[in-house]
C-alpha cells in the first residue's frame, strides 16, 4: 500500500491546479461573505435610530463590573444545585423508568403509580411544583421541615425525573429484543439482565437526551430563586433594581452561556455520533 | 390609628427585657426584610445602616426591647415568603406590609407604624396624568406588584374595565410604566414619592385611592403565635405615645402630605 | 436415550399456526440440520427448545425431563442448552472475555479468574486469543460468531442450537465458522442447526429435516435428502434453490 | 393455515389449565396488591400528623371553586401562547438547521451565527431573555414597539427554537448517507435532495424529541407572566395571595396536567414506537 | 466506441490506495461483472464512475465525454448513468410509485401524469404493477431490489452500474432479480456489476474481471476466467470461494 501524493498523469495535474484555486477561492469567498454580512450587522445595529440607548441600557461596562461580584456568588448557587439535582433527578428518574418497565401482575400497581408520576410531572410546570414545595409546604408545619432551598433542590428533582424516567424507559425499549434472548438464552435472569445487558446499552443510547435535560435543568434551577434564595438572575434583578439598566441581565446571561458552553458542546458531539450511527446502522 | 386591633394579646404584665424575650438566636435580634429594600423605607439597600423610614423604626423598636445596635442581625426574605404560612426566619420582619384579616390567619402582626395610602403613578404625558376621578381610571392598564394591597386596591377599588397587569416586583412594574407598557402603577404612597421623586422623574402622582373600609395601616410581621408579639407591639404602641413615630416620618418621608385625592 | 425429543409441537402466533405437530428426535452426538423456506419455522422451533417461546400444544424433552411443564424454571433448563444466532447478538459493550464469562460468573457464580482461564483456553482453541479484549465490533462477522458460539459452549451445554449461523457472513468469512462447527462435531457436540446453505448441511450434518407446513415432511442422511428427495415438496424446495445457484 | 383454538393432547390441556389458573392468580394479585398499596398510601398521608393541615391548604374546594374562573382565563392565554410559539419556534428551528448544514465556503458566516445562536439560546435561561426583551427592549422605545405579549412570544421562540434546530440537525444527520446518494446519484441536486428525500425522513426520526419540547414549551409559556399578562400560574399566584391557601395552585396544576396529558400521550406512544423501530432495526 | 473508459484510475481514502491506475473499457451492449475479494474496489470504482467520489487520478470518459473534468456538472453526468446498491436505497417515505417518478419530476420536469404513466408501465413489466402504491417496507427484498432498478431505468441511461443487487437477497427470491437482469441484457443495456456470487456473474456477464491490488488483474468470458484462471492470485481467490461452497 503506497501513499504516494504526487499525481502523475497531465489530467491529474490539471484537476488538482483547479482544486488548488478552488479552495482558494474558497477561503477568500468564506472571509468576504463574512466581512460583508459582519459589516452589514455592525452598521444595521450601531446605526439604528434606538443604538445608543440600547448601549447604555444594556452594555455599560461600569454597572457590569460592579454586579458581576454578586451574579457570581449567585451562580454559584445554581452551580451546587445543578450538581445535586442532576444527581437525584438522574437516581429517581433510573428507578421510576424501572419501576414502568417491570413485568407481572404484582406489580400493576406499582407501574401504575410510576406511569401517574411521569405524566403528572411532565405535564405540571415547575414553577407551580416550586411554589407548592417552598411556600405551602412549609406552612404545614410539619417536623424536620428542611430549607427553602432543599425544597426547591427536591421539587426540581421531582420535575425532571419526570422526564428521566420517560427517557430512560425509551432507552430499555430500544434495547433490541436479541440482546434480551442472548442474555436469557445463557440462564441469566430477568433482573441480571437488565443490569448487566440491558441497562447499560441503554444509557448509552439515550446519553443524547439525558445531557439535553442537564442543560435545560442547569437553566431551571436559577427559579428556586421565586422562593427566597438569591440564585444568578435574581442577583442580576437586584442590580438591575438598584440602577435601573439591564446591564446586570446581560452579564448574567454570558456567564450561563459560558458554562453551559461545555456542556452543549458534549451534548451536540454525543447527539450526532448518535445520529451518524443511527444513519451508519 | 391610636386603637391597636382587637386580637393582638395584651402587652402589659409581659416581661420584655432583651434577657426575657425569647429570640431565634439568644441575645440578638433578627430583623427580616426583602432584597432589595427600597426607597424611601430604606436607603441603598443597606437595612443596617439605620436610614431610611423602616430601618429607623426597627432599631428604635430594638432599642425599646432593649437591643444595642450591634444586637440586631437582619436577614432578607422576599415579600411573599414572609407572609406565607410556615416557620420563620426572623422575629419581626419590617416590609411594608398592609395589616389584613387574611394575612392574620398566616402571621401575626404588631400594632401599626404608619398609616397608608394607595397611590396611582403614570408618566407626565399620558392620558391618565390628568385624572381627577376613578371613573378616569376606568379605561386605564394599570399595574401593580403580586400579593400586594396595591394590586387588590386595583381590582377592589379603581375595578378598570381592562385587565390589570401584575409584576413579581415593583422593579419590574417601575420598568414597565417607564416603558409605557402600563398607563399607571399602584403603590403606597411613600413609595409613590420616591418613585415620581428620584426613579422615575418623568412620572408624577395622579393622586391618592379613597379608603375604603378600614384605613390601611403598616404592621411588623411576626412568626404565627410568636412570644414575642406582644412585647413587639408594646415598644411600638410606646414609640407612637412618645411622638417617636411622628417624628422618624418627618424625618424620612416628610414630603409625602399633599398628594391629590381621587374620588 | 435421545437427548432432545420433541412430540407434537404446535405454535401459533396470532392464529397463523407455524408449527402443527412438529415431531423430532435427535440422539447423543448427532447433528441434525434443518432446512425449508423462509418462513417454515426453523427459528421458531429452535426459539421453542429454548423456552424463549412459550408452546401451544406437545411437549419437548431434554435428556428425559420434560422441560415444557409450566413448572419448571426456564432459566436452569436455558444453562443447558446453547443457542447462537444468525445476528451473533454478542452484547456490544463488553469485550469478548466479558461476553464470553458472563454467564459463568452471574449464573454460575464462578471465580473471575477461573471463568476467563477457561473462556482464554476456549478463545485460544479457536484461534481467538489475542481477541479477548477487543469489543465486538472490532472484530469480523466470522469473528464475532465464533465468539457467539465460545459464548454458548462455555456453559458446557448438553446441546447446541445453530439458527443460520452463517447467512450473514461474508462467504470468504464462512470458512472459519465451518471449520468451528466441524470441531465441535468431532468432539462429540450432540447440534440441531437451521440453514439455508445446502452446503454446510451437506458437510456437517448426519440428517437433514426438511420442514414445511410446519412438521417435518422428510428426512435423511444429506446424500440422500439431497441427491433423491421424495416428497415433492422437497424436490420443488431444492430446485429454486438450484436455480439461485446456491447448492 | 387452521386457525384451531382447543388444545388437543393431555399436556396441552394441562398446560392450559395451569395458565387459566395463573391467569385468575395474577388478576387476584394485581388486585390485592393494588388494594394493599393503595390502603397504605391512604392510611399514611391521611394518618399522618398534617394531614388535616395538609388538606385545608391545599385542597379546599371552597377556594377552587371561586378561583377556577380566574385561573381558567389565564390558561386561555397559555393557550395561545403555545399554539403560536410552536409554531415560530419550529420554522425558525428548521431554519437555523438548515442554515447549520448549508456547504460551501460562501456559507462560512451563515454557518458561523446558526452555530452561535444555537450555543447562546441554549444555554440562556428564558427568564433572563423575557426579562431583556419583555422589560428591557421596551425601554428603547423604538418605533413601532409590539406588545409585551408578542415580545414575550418572541423571547420563547427565539429560545426554544435553539433546541429544535439541534433537534432538525441531528434529525438530518441521522439519514444515511446512502439515501443521499441514491437521491444525488438520480440526477437530484443539494436543494432537491434535501427537500424532497432527506427533510421528511429527518422529521419523522425526530418527531419524539419535538414533541417533548412542545410539552417542555406549554409549561414555559406561562413564564411570560413576569411581564405582565396573567397566566394561569399567575392567576393561581393572585388568589392564593389573598387567602394564604394554595387550593389555587394545585387546580392550576390539574389543569395543566389535564390539558398536557394528550400530548404526552401521543409523545410516548410515538417515542416508543420509535425506541423500537431502532431496536427493530 | 465504448460507453464507459477509464484510464489510469487513482482513489486513495486517506492515504490507503484503493483503486490504483485501473483501466476498464466497457462496450456498447455488454455486459461486465467486477469480482474480487470483499475490500478489493469494486464498489469504490462504480461510485467513482458515477461521479459519487471524486478521483484522485486518471480519467473516465462516458460516451467519449470526458466527465472527471472538474467543470462538468456532476449532476447532469448522473442523469445518463444508473445506479442500484446492495441495499436497495429506496426512499423509505415514499410510495413504489413516488420513488420510482421522483428524478422524471424533479429533474426531467416531467408532467406528473406522464411520468407516472411511463413508471407503471416499467413496474408493470417487472410483475409489480400492482405495488405502485405501497411503501418499500411492504415489500419483499427482491420487491425492493426490482423497484430499486426500475427507478434507476426511469432515466433511460446509457449506462447501469450493479453493486452487489443480490447479496441482500434471501436466496429463494434472487431468481426475481436475476429475470430482471436477464432481460435488460437481452434489451442491450450497457451493464457493470459487482458481484460475489460466481453463479450470477457467469450467467449474465460477457466479461469478468477480477480486480486486485487496485488494477483488473484477470479478464476475460467467464467460462474461461472461471476454469482456466490464469493470475496465481485468481486461482486463489476461486478456490476459497469454492471451499465456502458457492461456485
Ligand atoms: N414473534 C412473532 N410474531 C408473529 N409472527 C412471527 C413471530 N416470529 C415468527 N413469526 C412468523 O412465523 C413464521 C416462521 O418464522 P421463522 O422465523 O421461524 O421461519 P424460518 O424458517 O426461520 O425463516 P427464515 O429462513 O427466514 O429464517 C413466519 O411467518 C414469521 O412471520
Ligand atoms: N468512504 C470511505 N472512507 C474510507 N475508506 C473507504 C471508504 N469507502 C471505501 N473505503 C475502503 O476502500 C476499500 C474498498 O472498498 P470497496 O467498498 O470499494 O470494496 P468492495 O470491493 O466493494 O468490497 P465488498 O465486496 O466488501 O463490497 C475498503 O478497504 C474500504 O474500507
Ligand atoms: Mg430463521
Ligand atoms: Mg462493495
Amino acid at each position: 500500500m503506497r501513499t504516494a501524493q504526487q499525481p502523475r498523469s497531465e489530467a491529474a495535474r490539471e484537476r488538482t491546479v483547479h482544486r488548488r484555486r478552488q479552495t482558494v477561492r474558497s477561503v477568500l469567498i468564506a472571509a468576504g461573505s463574512t466581512g460583508v454580512l459582519g459589516t452589514l450587522l455592525v452598521v444595521a445595529v450601531t446605526g439604528a435610530p434606538g443604538w445608543d440607548r440600547v448601549r447604555a441600557s444594556f452594555f455599560d461596562p461600569g454597572i457590569a463590573r460592579a454586579a458581576l461580584p454578586e451574579i457570581l456568588a449567585g451562580l454559584w448557587l445554581n452551580v451546587r444545585l445543578l450538581f445535586f439535582c442532576a444527581f437525584g433527578a438522574l437516581a429517581l428518574g433510573l428507578v421510576v423508568a424501572l419501576l414502568r418497565t417491570l413485568r407481572g401482575p404484582v406489580f400493576f400497581p406499582v407501574r401504575a403509580l410510576a406511569t401517574g408520576y411521569t405524566y403528572t410531572f411532565r405535564g405540571l410546570p415547575l414553577i407551580i411544583v416550586l411554589y407548592v414545595l417552598t411556600l405551602g409546604v412549609p406552612g404545614l408545619r410539619l417536623q424536620g421541615m428542611p430549607s427553602v432551598l432543599v425544597l426547591g433542590g427536591i421539587a426540581l428533582v421531582i420535575t425532571y425525573s419526570g422526564y428521566l424516567a420517560e427517557v430512560f424507559r425509551a432507552g430499555i425499549e430500544s434495547v433490541h429484543p436479541s440482546q434480551w434472548a442472548a442474555a436469557r438464552s445463557l440462564g441469566l435472569t430477568y433482573r441480571q439482565t437488565m443490569r448487566h445487558v440491558v441497562l447499560p446499552q441503554a444509557v448509552r443510547r439515550v446519553a443524547p437526551p439525558l445531557l439535553n435535560d442537564t442543560v435545560a435543568l442547569q437553566k431551571d434551577v436559577g427559579l428556586v430563586s421565586l422562593a427566597g434564595p438569591i440564585d444568578a438572575v435574581r442577583a442580576a434583578q437586584i442590580a438591575t433594581a438598584d440602577t435601573f439598566n439591564y446591564t446586570p441581565y446581560i452579564v448574567a446571561g454570558v456567564l450561563f452561556v459560558l458554562l453551559a458552553i461545555p456542556l452543549i458542546a458534549v451534548t451536540d458531539w454525543v447527539t450526532l455520533r448518535a445520529a451518524r450511527r443511527q444513519a451508519g446502522g | 390609628p391610636q386603637e391597636s386591633t382587637p386580637s393582638t394579646p395584651s402587652a402589659s404584665g409581659l416581661a420584655c427585657g432583651k434577657d426575657a424575650l425569647k429570640t431565634r438566636t439568644g441575645g440578638k435580634l433578627t430583623i427580616g426584610t426583602d432584597d432589595p429594600a427600597y426607597e424611601p423605607w430604606f436607603t441603598e439597600n443597606k437595612p443596617e445602616n439605620g436610614k431610611g423610614f423602616e430601618s429607623a423604626v426597627a432599631y428604635a423598636v430594638a432599642e425599646k426591647l432593649g437591643y444595642a445596635r450591634a444586637d440586631v442581625v437582619w436577614t432578607r426574605v422576599t415579600f411573599n415568603n414572609a407572609i406565607a404560612p410556615g416557620p420563620k426566619p426572623f422575629d419581626f420582619d419590617i416590609n411594608q406590609f398592609s395589616v389584613t384579616e387574611e394575612r392574620r390567619k398566616a402571621v401575626d402582626f404588631s400594632s401599626p407604624y404608619y398609616l397608608v395610602r394607595q397611590t396611582v403613578i403614570a408618566l407626565k404625558g399620558s392620558k391618565i396624568a390628568g385624572a381627577k376621578s376613578l371613573a378616569d381610571l376606568k379605561g386605564a392598564t394599570l399595574g401593580a406588584q403580586v400579593g400586594t394591597t396595591s394590586y387588590q386596591a386595583i381590582t377592589d377599588v379603581i375595578k378598570p374595565s381592562g385587565k390589570p397587569q401584575v409584576y413579581n416586583s415593583n422593579d419590574d412594574a417601575k420598568k414597565a410604566l417607564q416603558n409605557g407598557q402600563i398607563d399607571g402603577l399602584v403603590v403606597d404612597l411613600p413609595t409613590a414619592f420616591y418613585i415620581t421623586g428620584a426613579e422615575i422623574t418623568d412620572a408624577t402622582i395622579v393622586g391618592q385611592l379613597p379608603q375604603v373600609g378600614v384605613p390601611e395601616q403598616f404592621g411588623l410581621v411576626l412568626d404565627k403565635d410568636s412570644p414575642l408579639t406582644g412585647c413587639v407591639t408594646q415598644a411600638v404602641d410606646a414609640l407612637r405615645n412618645d411622638g417617636k413615630l411622628t417624628e422618624l416620618e418627618k424625618q424620612w418621608l416628610a414630603q409625602t402630605a399633599g398628594a391629590p385625592e381621587l374620588t | 436415550m435421545s437427548v432432545l425429543s420433541c412430540r407434537g409441537l404446535r405454535k401459533e402466533f396470532s392464529g397463523h399456526v407455524v408449527l402443527d405437530g412438529l415431531d423430532l428426535d435427535v440422539a447423543e452426538h448427532e447433528v441434525v440440520a434443518l432446512i425449508g423456506a423462509s418462513g417454515s419455522g426453523k427459528s421458531t422451533l429452535l426459539r421453542c427448545v429454548n423456552l424463549l417461546e412459550e408452546i401451544d400444544d406437545g411437549t419437548i424433552h431434554l435428556d428425559g425431563e420434560h422441560i415444557t411443564d409450566p413448572r419448571v424454571n426456564p432459566d436452569r433448563v436455558r444453562q443447558r442448552i446453547g443457542i447462537v444466532f444468525q445476528s451473533y447478538n454478542l452484547f456490544p459493550h463488553m469485550t469478548v472475555l466479558d461476553n464470553v464469562t458472563l454467564a459463568p460468573r452471574r449464573v454460575h457464580r464462578r471465580e473471575r479468574a477461573a471463568a476467563e482461564a477457561q473462556a482464554r483456553e476456549l478463545l485460544a482453541r479457536v484461534g481467538l486469543a489475542e481477541k479477548a479484549g477487543a469489543y465486538p465490533d472490532r472484530l469480523s462477522g466470522g469473528q464475532q460468531q465464533r465468539v457467539a458460539i465460545v459464548r454458548a459452549l462455555v456453559n458446557s451445554p448438553r446441546l447446541m442450537l445453530l439458527d443460520e449461523v452463517t447467512s450473514a457472513l461474508d462467504p470468504e468469512l464462512v470458512g472459519e465458522v465451518l471449520t468451528m462447527i466441524r470441531d465441535l462435531k468431532a468432539q462429540g457436540m450432540t447440534m440441531v442447526l437451521a440453514t439455508h446453505e445446502m452446503g454446510f448441511a451437506r458437510q456437517v450434518a448426519d440428517r437433514v429435516c426438511f420442514l414445511d407446513g410446519g412438521k417435518v415432511i422428510e428426512q435423511g442422511p444429506p446424500e440422500q435428502v439431497f441427491a433423491t428427495p421424495t416428497h415433492p415438496r422437497t424436490r420443488q424446495f431444492l430446485h429454486r434453490i438450484i436455480e439461485a445457484g446456491r447448492l
